[in-house]
């Protein structure tokens, strides 16, 4: 595989071809800013807190799926992106319930943690206020359907890694929900073989553990990267 | 089937053609206002009179003016009459033999049908559209033909590239340039897609060309899979079509019999099939990585481009997705020429494009004109105007396009000068305004027909256009202040640039050319803001 | 291998089988055979969605999410009779909404709904491509052009 | 040197973002040195003053009283700060507005389960009236800082305090812009 050179921020730095922007980016020590990405799992592109500026492209391009090419002059944190990464997290606060006072995630949520590192302190928007169920009918974990973002993480670990394809959205567009099996309560969703990847992969306390309260849920979103990474390269401890 | 047998079963044909013809249109406008009744009691008038060595009653495609449906044409050289009865039809039957006819005859030197040039309608109307030999027998499949034994694929793909067609569908795409690029795919497994999927609200060209001429869009699909390489091809139509399902499976089925799709086609070693597929009420099933994905049974969520269909596409394999009036232009720019297609419409906006005119309009229709047509002579001269007013604007290119107001009338119509007013083409719905509509609701109209339509995958369109939505009802209603409309200016430029497929991308347009244009009417229904007094807040004196 | 028919023994799942078999059992067939499915069984019940998703080899949630995004698919019982609006652009300026005020006044149920007695499903369309005629509704699957308030009404009378 | 009048306004809160205040300890002396408490819930003044510097505001507007309130603080102060997540984004009180308006709310609670003498809070004058929905301070009134935190540390009130008496604009750290 050959390599690249290419400039970001003003950086040169290289990257293997056919990289994402984002893994070199962050190979680089510069954040981009991501929610629907997860390390081990395919893209989505849905988020779109990863868009940056290429220069020659008048498109903002997703760092997440865009691959590294040479000569390529990438701009991540300009007054136009900066702006729109603010007004997505102003969406999502506003589409859903995020309460962070009272949030079995508060502060190990990674929505909660740009909004500060991107300097959301407030929505300029109405919050729609959508009234939504929180299911705890699975023994050992529950879905609060108030703090999902939809980044559908979980949709893609439990089909790509456990490859149970519990999880999928229903509905559309505003409507969507993630949902277990035929949408019915997820305690009833045969296809669950209660593994706990999607916990581990919500980005925020949509999907928790029962029995934590406020501010103790703890997330291990490496444990899918390790396991993937172990599992193709037969090396189990590093 | 070769080509002597071809010319034979067309020449048989229409020596069965009886010296008048009473062409009934069975598009679903007319069919909607009574039409099929009307062609029964004609057929019945010939019997009972009868004529029927002399005349026949057929059904044909559309006729154009849909607004005076149901339409009934006599052919070949006689009057169009409007708004028929089956109690007309034995007058219509006489007519045919020379009597005075009682029902109502438009004029057919009215702009409205004289300014028309017909490429992709040039049958439609003409030929029974259920039936294979009528499309034969006024030259169809003769491209195919033509393509297949006399060109090589890549000689197709140049005579597509030369002749200057852009994609029906909305964007303009070069279509030469979009089919070398699956040409030049290594050999494999590859797809010709045709998108039916035609969504835009008050546009239905794409429904008329596939009811009334169903052959000519098969026809251009397999030209376009012999010269790309594939032999597989879909035609994804809506479901809310269920007439263009029906007529386009018949016509399958019709030219799998005669070989001229299938294997083997027209004898050589090209082997084309084509597959209906139904939509399920899904307007984002327009954007091609959408209509893959519905095509492969998923939801219709887009995905990312890069990569392009024409590089990985329907099951991943290099795809070529056309609209339908894309293809259908293809058999006539084989049969007469990329010099010839090229010659029409506009230096950069090749061949002709057509229009379904609506709205506040007195003649509304179907319209083929050349490119470069001004709107003023669509909407004026062909459309006769507004009832009893003026034109307000003119929207084009549905929930992505723009509305154009009528101070821009002269425009003319092509690709570029419709963009550069704030619009697009589109697939070619032209909806005209009076002065009674009020262009804030309309683009209220707009945001919610895409805010229900949003698949949900990305944020910006998910909720953005929600957003959207409730500012430009709140400024509708009279509640917003002018930080509602600062808000809302702000989430335009942020939804088309964030969003991930053409849907979200497009979705703030209406906003976008009403807030151009028609700014005045957003600023008179602002309240006033709740007042600081007149106090600055920074900088503090130090204290 | 082709399915176990479902034990109800209703014939209806019969058909539905031969509709997937026709399309070879293949994963792309989903959106056909749910059309079948809708056609036969009036609405997607769960129980339909799961004989699907055996009968394809789908885990459900997938079955479900397709479902579930189209519009044309109900997952309720429909109305013995439908009434669908066009809300398109040429109908819009034509005057739909005003169609479909009428019409909710005189069923006393909003779009997306059915009456209490099951007669009336009355629905809303994003465009029939009927725009010729504008405004234009569909009864029972009969188009309609140049609809206005009083035609619409009279048309219901006999429905409720 | 003039001190800077200051003023606080609790509104539809739980007080927690004044019991944060009060965590500011000794650095309270020093502020009383620089500012003069002309308003507050700590203290007894019955009319909000008509010429206010800085006010902090507590809690999400969610009846009719925080509303006139709301506005009054607003013609009388030049610099308004909404405190704590409450006033910033409804947080906690705005936890009612998926339920529905203000009466399918109180429904539920004062008729459907009422005990005795089931009826609706409505004393004019001393019951304030519920808005229907429950609106964070700058969609109210204008708001020239927010002070996110549930409730904001009083590291973080001190940080934006003493930036307003070095007469900057307050900066905020990452650290301290958390929502929580």
């Amino acid at each position: 595989m050959s390599v690249v050179t290419l400039t970001i921020d003003e950086k040169i730095v290289s990257a293997q071809e056919g990289q994402t922007l984002l893994d070199v980016a962050r190979e680089n020590a510069i954040d981009i800013p991501t929610l629907c990405h997860l390390d081990g799992v395919s893209e989505a592109a849905a988020c779109r807190l990863c868009l940056v500026e290429v220069v020659g492209t008048s498109r903002l391009l997703p760092a997440c799926v865009t691959r590294a090419a040479e000569g390529m002059v990438v701009h991540t944190t300009t007054p136009k992106l900066v702006e729109y990464r603010r007004m997505i997290l102003e969406l999502f606060f506003t589409e859903r319930n995020h309460v962070c006072s009272v949030c079995v995630a508060n502060s190990a949520c990674e929505l909660q943690a740009l909004a500060a590192s991107q300097g959301m302190i407030h929505v300029r928007l109405d919050y729609l206020h959508p009234h939504l169920p929180v299911d705890t009918s699975h023994q050992q974990f529950g879905i609060d359907h108030n703090r999902c973002i939809l980044c559908t993480r979980c949709v893609r670990a439990c089909d790509e890694i456990e490859g149970a394809h519990t999880w999928d959205v229903a509905g559309r567009g505003i409507h969507s929900r993630v949902i277990t099996d035929l949408a019915q309560p997820w305690g009833e969703a045969t296809s669950c073989t209660s593994c706990g990847k999607c916990v581990q992969a919500c980005p925020t306390g949509a999907l928790f553990r029962q029995g934590s309260t406020v501010a103790e849920m703890q997330k291990d979103r490496e444990q899918l990267a390790f396991l993937v990474r172990a599992r193709k390269e037969k090396q189990w401890i590093s | 089937m070769d080509r002597s047998e071809l010319n034979d079963l067309a020449q048989r044909e229409r020596a069965s053609w009886k010296p008048a013809r009473l062409h009934c249109c069975t598009a679903s406008g007319c069919l909607a206002t009574g039409a099929e009744g009307v062609f029964k009691a004609m057929k019945q008038a010939i019997t009972d009179k009868g004529l029927t060595d002399r005349v026949q009653a057929v059904g044909v495609g559309c006729l154009g003016l849909c607004g005076r449906g149901p339409l009934v044409q006599l052919a070949p050289q006689g009057p169009l009459f409007e708004q028929v009865s089956a109690e007309q039809a034995p007058s219509m039957v006489g007519a045919a033999v020379g009597e005075s006819p009682h029902a109502a005859i438009l004029d057919t030197a009215h702009p409205f049908f004289s300014s028309q040039l017909k490429i992709v309608c040039e049958t439609s109307g003409e030929i029974d559209s259920e039936r294979i030999e009528e499309y034969l027998a006024l030259g169809g499949y003769r491209a195919l033909h033509m393509a297949l034994t006399e060109m090589t694929p890549a000689e197709v793909v140049q005579t597509i590239s030369q002749s200057g067609l852009r994609g029906r569908g909305g964007a303009g795409y070069p279509t030469g340039l979009k089919w070398a690029t699956v040409a030049k795919m290594p050999p494999g497994p590859k797809y010709v897609v045709c998108n039916g999927d035609e969504g835009d609200p008050g546009a239905f060209m794409d429904r008329s060309v596939m009811e009334s001429d169903p052959h000519r869009v098969l026809e251009g699909m397999a030209i376009a899979g012999y010269a790309v390489g594939a032999t597989q091809g879909f035609i994804y139509v809506r479901a809310e079509y269920p007439l263009a399902v029906e007529r386009l499976r018949k016509a399958i089925n019709q030219a799998k019999k005669l070989g001229v799709l299938g294997s083997g086609v027209f004898e050589t070693p090209f082997d084309f099939r084509v597959d209906v597929r139904i939509g399920a009420g899904a307007f984002v099933c327009g954007e091609e990585t959408a209509l893959m994905a519905s095509i492969e049974g998923r939801r219709g969520s887009p995905r990312p481009r890069p990569p392009y269909p024409a590089e990985m596409g329907l099951w991943d394999r290099p795809t070529l997705i056309n609209n339908v009036e894309t293809f259908a232009n293809v058999p006539t720019i084989l049969r007469k020429g990329a010099d010839w297609f090229a010659s029409i419409g506009t230096e950069k906006s090749k061949g002709t494009k057509v229009f379904s005119l609506t709205g506040k309009v007195r003649n509304t229709g179907l319209v083929e004109v050349p490119m470069g047509t001004s709107l003023r002579h669509i909407v004026e001269v062909m459309g006769g105007g507004v009832e009893g007013g003026s034109v307000k604007a003119v929207q084009t290119g549905g929930p992505s396009g723009g509305c154009i107001p009528a101070e821009f009338l002269d425009t003319s119509v092509d690709y570029e000068s419709l963009a550069q007013l704030g619009s697009i083409m589109g697939s070619g719905g032209m909806i005209v305004m009076d002065q009674t509509t009020n262009m804030v609701e309309v683009a209220r109209f707009f945001m919610e027909f895409c805010m229900d339509e949003s698949c949900g995958k990305c944020i910006p369109c998910r909720v953005g256009t929600v957003q959207m939505h409730r500012l430009l009802s709140k400024i509708a209603e009279g509640k917003a202040t002018s930080t509602d409309l600062a808000l809302l200016e702000q989430l335009v430029p942020m939804v088309s640039e964030t969003s991930l497929c053409g849907l979200g991308q497009t979705a703030p347009n209406p906003v976008k050319s009403t807030l151009r244009y028609f700014r005045h009417e957003y600023e008179e229904r602002l309240r006033p803001m709740t007042s600081t007094n007149g106090r600055v807040p920074l900088p503090l004196r130090l204290a | 291998m082709a399915p176990a028919s479902h034990p109800s023994g209703d014939k209806r799942f019969k058909i539905l089988d031969v509709t997937m078999k026709r399309h070879l059992y293949q994963h792309d067939a989903l959106i056909e055979v749910l059309h079948k499915a809708q056609e036969l069984f009036g609405f997607l019940e769960l129980d339909v969605l799961l004989y699907v998703a055996r009968g394809l080899k789908l885990p459900p949630s997938r079955v479900y999410g397709v479902a579930t995004f189209y519009h044309l698919f109900s997952l309720k019982p429909q109305g013995e009779h439908t009434c669908v609006v066009c809300m398109g652009t040429a109908c819009f300026v034509k005057g739909a909404d005003r169609l479909l005020a009428a019409i909710e006044q005189q069923a006393g149920i909003k779009a997306g709904q059915t009456t209490p007695n099951g007669k009336l499903s009355v629905m809303t369309a994003r465009c029939i491509g009927a725009c010729g005629i504008a405004p234009a509704v569909v009864f029972d699957g009969v188009t309609a052009g140049q609809q206005t308030p009083e035609t619409v009404q009279q048309q219901l009378k006999g429905w409720l | 040197m003039d001190k800077l009048k200051f003023a606080t306004v609790w509104l539809g809160g739980c007080s927690g973002c004044h019991m944060s205040f009060l965590d500011l300890d000794e650095w309270l002396i020093e502020l009383a040195d620089r500012v003069e408490l002309v308003y507050s819930p700590l203290m007894d003044a019955k009319k909000f003053p008509e010429d206010v510097d800085v006010v902090l505001v507590e809690g999400a507007v969610a009846n009719q009283e925080n509303e006139e309130m709301a506005h009054r603080l607003r013609k009388a102060s030049r610099y308004v700060i909404a405190f704590g997540d409450c006033a910033v984004t409804g947080n906690v009180t705005a936890l009612r507005n998926p339920l529905g308006l203000a009466l399918e709310v109180l429904r539920p609670v004062y008729l459907e389960n009422g005990d005795a003498n089931p009826r609706l809070p409505d004393e004019k004058g001393i019951v304030p009236v519920l808005l229907d929905r429950v609106l964070p301070l700058h969609q109210v009134i204008p708001v020239d800082c927010y002070l996110p935190g549930c409730p904001p540390d009083a590291p973080r009130i001190r940080a934006v305090l003493q930036d307003l008496l070095d007469g900057k604009v307050p900066q905020l750290s990452v650290e301290q812009r958390y929502f929580g």
